[in-house]
């Protein structure tokens, strides 16, 4: 039972990787490519992490997987906005 | 001899070959860097592949030490190259 | 005694420490470092003369778990002409560099960098040796861009490119060794090699790295520039140790540890570069303007010089005639490492005084700085390999071997190698005993100009005339 | 697993990173190239894990991927875009396009045949098999190393004389850095979404870096891998645009650069002078010499790396003037950020 959930909520977030992915290479400008890899690759993450912890016996190991979903979670809201800021300042510029 | 060993092993022999083409092809000093480090990590894959031993078997600890010794030993020798690099930079600038 | 070993690596770097903690008192501290490193030195030859070789195990791990430092005649010689040379150089470099900046950053990289070669000649381990190597490169590309002119930069960075490049194939070929054999202890190794592909590519990856170092032709372009752009006393000891340094490495693994490995095809190939280093060398040293290139490129001849052994060596069976050889090359190695540091020394009084290095202008300089245009005189004696200093029982040593074996061409590549020498080392001469119409006072004898004169004296007279002593150590073997 | 579906994981590994550092080789654009290498970094850490190095992954992930990401971002970041790229000048000479081509592929054949070489002779090992002669050596020892982590007991014990020659080239490379002049100008203010990261980042970076200095006795971590998250916490405060980012002024900073080496000088010393070998711990003592030694390396480290990222040394506070209006005279564009 908790293998079938697991694998249900790996495949998943496996496959918000891959739409991540795609939107990547196919979406035609800049913002909406960032929009699609933060968005669907945050939630990739956590879904990744969700299957992952239902192995773990340690409530340790289940903690450090969740902080490792809030760094990343933050790490790339920032970026995005970075890059998203700068790319908008470009514009402006030119 | 085991497919992974064999498999990681022959990459690292791939990688170290790329790395050095680089390093000789490259006018740019900077790719010169990034190519003498993607040499650097040929080799370090070619030592940990040694270093394994299979799944669930404990791998040789020693090659493990090595190459984290020579990732710092590659990482001061970057820095320092890159500092040569600015050096060179700021003077050219200045001309 | 086997202490020593343990100190000589210890004791500069806890100066380079000292000199960085202490930056107003810097100059004394690398001093006394140098003193105590020297006697250090001094007891490791007398330890090996009286005792044999020596070997100690850090950590008190058996060699193989741990690393094991190893003397034999061969290291402690080598140890005790690195001390002295560094020695010599530094008090030369107390007096060359006046602004107590300038000092401050020297000194802590100066006395990183005598580390790195005594580790380097005593460690007894490959992965240790390839640490050695890149702690001996970055301090070595770091001193020479103390010039801090464009050249010197952009020299000490293609130096850096091609010291790194070789110590990653350096690293290749020990991947390899551990990969095959399961150990990266030199003494264990030297047992269980036989030849092989494991062996042959091993040795080839880590040969190529360290021809690179040493800068043996066609591998050579790096050096010039380098050397030339140094600080004095820092081109004085890249020339003389850190590309010998390279070399003595080529020439344990070859002889020592893969003995049973090297085939005459290869020792061939080895002297056949090295008779393009001596002629190829020789022939750019005449043409040079200035006098740093000049004993620039004599050092990739005289290196050549050292390679064309090889072949003699893996020719003559074990016994006294090889003996006899490798002590030639020994001498001749060390013979140019004193002569070669006295005369960048020199060239660097002169540079400081005359405020230039070229040949065509030396004019007068004989008159004006007598000790220094005697010294050059006395490094040259050593470089042309003239009786009595140490290359010329270097080199008899060398074309008695060749006779020995029948390879007669080597002793065409040594005339003419000399011959060249010669030329250009009696041009600077002429240069330098120029009539010049104006007088200019003799200046009297500084605290700079006793080293370079002492190690070209060393090299012109003392290692000829003690020359038997040279080859009683080198029979003490691992 | 299955052996066949870890084949193909290993396959599409392996081809990602060749492919990688074709491509971070290939281009003339050296800020790809730069990218690409730290994406070639961060997958060689996977493969790492999946190789059991977790010690390697962590050390890869953060210093050679990581803080070597960031030193060449940072060279080429600190040129404005469209800048000439840095060529060698008089490196490279043949201006004839035919020889360039002949070059180019003679070394390419060159570089095929080494790799046909490495490959020839690792495969002659890898069919001897492995030698357990060593790692045996290090288990039956392993009790009386100090630590339980076998790779923590090679580095700090059983090679410890390597990790002492490997701080002093980090010494080494620093002390040249020094020389060539100071440091590069900082970067401005960020903005109050960068700054309200760096304000929880920077203190959750020093916490895993003092539990990887614990956590290295037993557990993949250690001294270098907590340098590099203490020196990781120093680059998020620079790119901040901090002025100051908790590296100390003068002979306090000399003191924490030399600490590394210097602990290990003393306590190998000292037991000499005790009668013991060169760094010869007593079993009882080796934990905490070990502790001891790693504490002072990973500041030593830290300062290092975060040093290296300076690109030069600190400005003193009477020079800070000078260069502040030499650095307003030459624009600098190395500024990710800038406050509107």
């Amino acid at each position: 039972m908790i293998n079938l959930l697991s694998a249900i909520l790996v495949l998943a977030g496996v496959f918000f990787y891959l739409a991540g992915s795609i939107g990547l290479l196919r979406l035609p400008d800049l913002y909406s490519r960032l929009h699609a890899l933060t968005k669907a690759d945050n939630l990739g993450l956590g879904l990744l992490i969700a299957g992952l912890a239902l192995h773990m016996q340690d409530v340790f190991i289940v903690l450090k997987l969740l902080l490792i979903w809030l760094a990343v979670l933050a790490a790339s809201a920032t970026s995005a906005h970075l890059i998203a800021r700068q790319a908008r300042r470009r514009e402006a510029g030119s | 001899m085991m497919t992974a060993q064999w498999l990681y092993g022959l990459t690292g022999c791939l990688i170290v070959a790329l790395g050095l083409r680089g390093a000789l092809l490259h006018d740019s000093l900077l790719q010169r860097i990034v190519a003498i480090n993607v040499m650097g990590a040929g080799v370090f894959l070619l030592l940990i592949a040694v270093a394994y031993r299979g799944p669930g078997l404990a791998p040789d600890p020693l090659p493990h030490a090595l190459v984290l010794t020579g990732i710092v030993v590659a990482v001061s020798a970057t820095a320092l190259a890159l500092a040569l690099v600015r050096r060179l930079h700021a003077e050219r600038d200045d001309d | 005694m086997t202490d020593a070993m343990i100190w000589l690596v210890a004791l500069p770097l806890a100066g380079a420490l000292a000199t960085l903690l202490l930056p107003r008192s810097a100059t004394a501290a690398a001093i006394g470092t140098g003193l105590a490193t020297t006697i250090a030195a001094g007891l490791l030859l007398f330890g090996v003369a009286t005792q044999g070789a020596q070997q100690y195990e850090i950590g008190g791990w058996t060699a193989g778990l741990g690393i094991a430092l190893r003397a034999d005649g061969l290291s402690a010689l080598l140890l005790m002409m690195t001390a002295l040379v560094v020695l010599a150089a530094s008090v030369y470099a107390s007096a060359y560099f006046k602004r107590p900046f300038e000092r401050a950053r020297f000194w802590p990289l100066w006395l990183l960098l005598w580390t790195s070669l005594n580790a380097l000649l005593l460690s007894g381990d490959l992965f240790n040796l390839y640490v050695t190597l890149e702690l001996l490169g970055l301090s070595a590309v770091a001193l020479a861009s103390l010039g801090g002119k464009h050249a010197a930069v952009e020299a000490a960075l293609r130096y850096l490119y091609v010291g790194l490049l070789g110590s990653m194939m350096f690293l290749a070929g020990v991947s390899l060794i551990y990969a095959g054999y399961g150990t990266l202890d030199l003494a264990t190794l030297a047992r269980v090699v036989e030849p092989g592909p494991v062996a042959w590519s091993a040795l080839a990856m880590m040969t190529a790295g360290l021809l690179l170092k040493t800068a043996l032709f066609p591998l050579h372009f790096w050096l010039p520039p380098a050397h030339a752009s140094a600080p004095a006393p820092v081109s004085a000891v890249l020339s003389a140790l850190v590309v010998k340094a390279a070399f003595y490495l080529v020439l344990r693994l070859w002889l020592d540890v893969f003995a049973n490995v090297v085939t005459p095809v290869a020792a061939n190939l080895l002297g056949l570069l090295g008779a393009g280093a001596v002629l190829w060398g020789s022939w750019r040293a005449l043409q040079a303007e200035r006098l740093k290139l000049l004993a620039a490129y004599s050092t990739v001849a005289q290196l050549g010089y050292l390679f064309l052994f090889f072949p003699l060596l893996l020719a003559l069976p074990p016994g006294p005639a090889r003996d006899l050889a490798a002590g030639g090359l020994v001498m001749l190695a060390l013979t140019h490492g004193f002569a070669k540091a006295g005369l960048f020394l020199a060239i660097g009084i002169i540079q400081q005084r005359c405020g230039h290095d070229t040949i065509r202008e030396l004019g007068g300089t004989a008159q004006r700085l007598p000790v220094t245009i005697f010294a050059i005189a006395l490094a040259g004696v050593a470089l042309i390999g003239l009786p009595p200093s140490g290359a010329f029982l270097g080199k008899w040593q060398l074309l008695a071997g060749a006779v020995a074996t029948g390879q007669w061409w080597w002793l065409v590549v040594t005339a003419i190698g000399s011959l060249l020498a010669a030329a250009y080392i009696f041009r600077v001469l002429g240069h330098a005993f120029g009539h010049q119409p104006y007088p200019n006072q003799p200046v009297t004898v500084a605290r700079d100009e006793w080293p370079a004169l002492l190690l070209a004296a060393m090299a012109a007279l003392v290692l000829g005339l003690a020359g038997a002593s040279v080859w009683e150590l080198l029979e003490i073997g691992t | 697993m299955n052996t066949a579906s870890l084949l193909v994981f290993d396959a599409l590994l392996m081809l990602t990173l060749v492919g990688l550092a074709w491509a971070a080789l290939a281009g003339s654009d050296e800020r790809l190239s730069v990218i690409l290498f730290i994406a070639f970094g961060l997958v060689l850490a996977v493969a790492w894990a999946r190789l059991l190095a977790p010690d390697v992954a962590l050390a890869e992930a953060a210093i050679g991927a990581g803080l070597s990401g960031a030193l060449l971002l940072s060279a080429v970041g600190s040129r404005p875009r469209g800048a000439s790229r840095t060529r060698a000048s008089s490196m490279q000479n043949h201006t004839e396009e035919g020889n360039t081509r002949v070059l180019q592929w003679t070394i390419t054949l060159l570089c095929a045949a080494l790799a046909g070489i490495l490959a020839w002779a690792l495969l002659h090992a890898l069919d001897i098999g492995p030698t357990d002669m060593l790692p045996q050596a290090i288990s039956a020892n392993l009790a009386t190393s100090g630590v339980s982590n076998p790779v923590t007991a090679v580095l700090l014990n059983f090679r410890a004389y390597d990790t002492l020659l490997e701080l002093a080239v980090l010494l080494a490379a620093v002390l040249g850095i020094f020389a060539l002049g100071p440091a590069t100008p900082g970067y401005q203010p960020a903005g109050p979404v960068f700054d309200g990261l760096v304000r929880w980042l920077v203190p959750v970076l020093i916490l895993t870096a003092g539990y990887l200095l614990w956590v290295g006795a037993h557990a993949p971590g250690g001294a270098f891998q907590a340098g590099a998250m203490l020196a990781a916490a120093g680059v998020v405060l620079r790119l901040s645009g901090r002025s100051s980012i908790g590296l100390p002024n003068g002979l306090t900073l000399r003191i924490v650069m030399a600490a590394g080496v210097g602990m290990f000088l003393l306590v190998g010393l000292t037991l000499l002078v005790l009668g013991r070998p060169f760094l010869g711990y007593p079993p009882a003592w080796a934990g905490t010499l070990i502790l001891m030694i790693e504490t002072a390396a990973m500041l030593s480290i830290a300062a290092t790396l975060l040093l290296a990222f300076h690109g030069g040394r600190p400005k003193s506070h009477a020079l800070a003037a000078r260069t502040e209006s030499a650095n307003a005279a030459t624009s600098n564009t190395c500024n990710e950020e800038q406050t509107p």
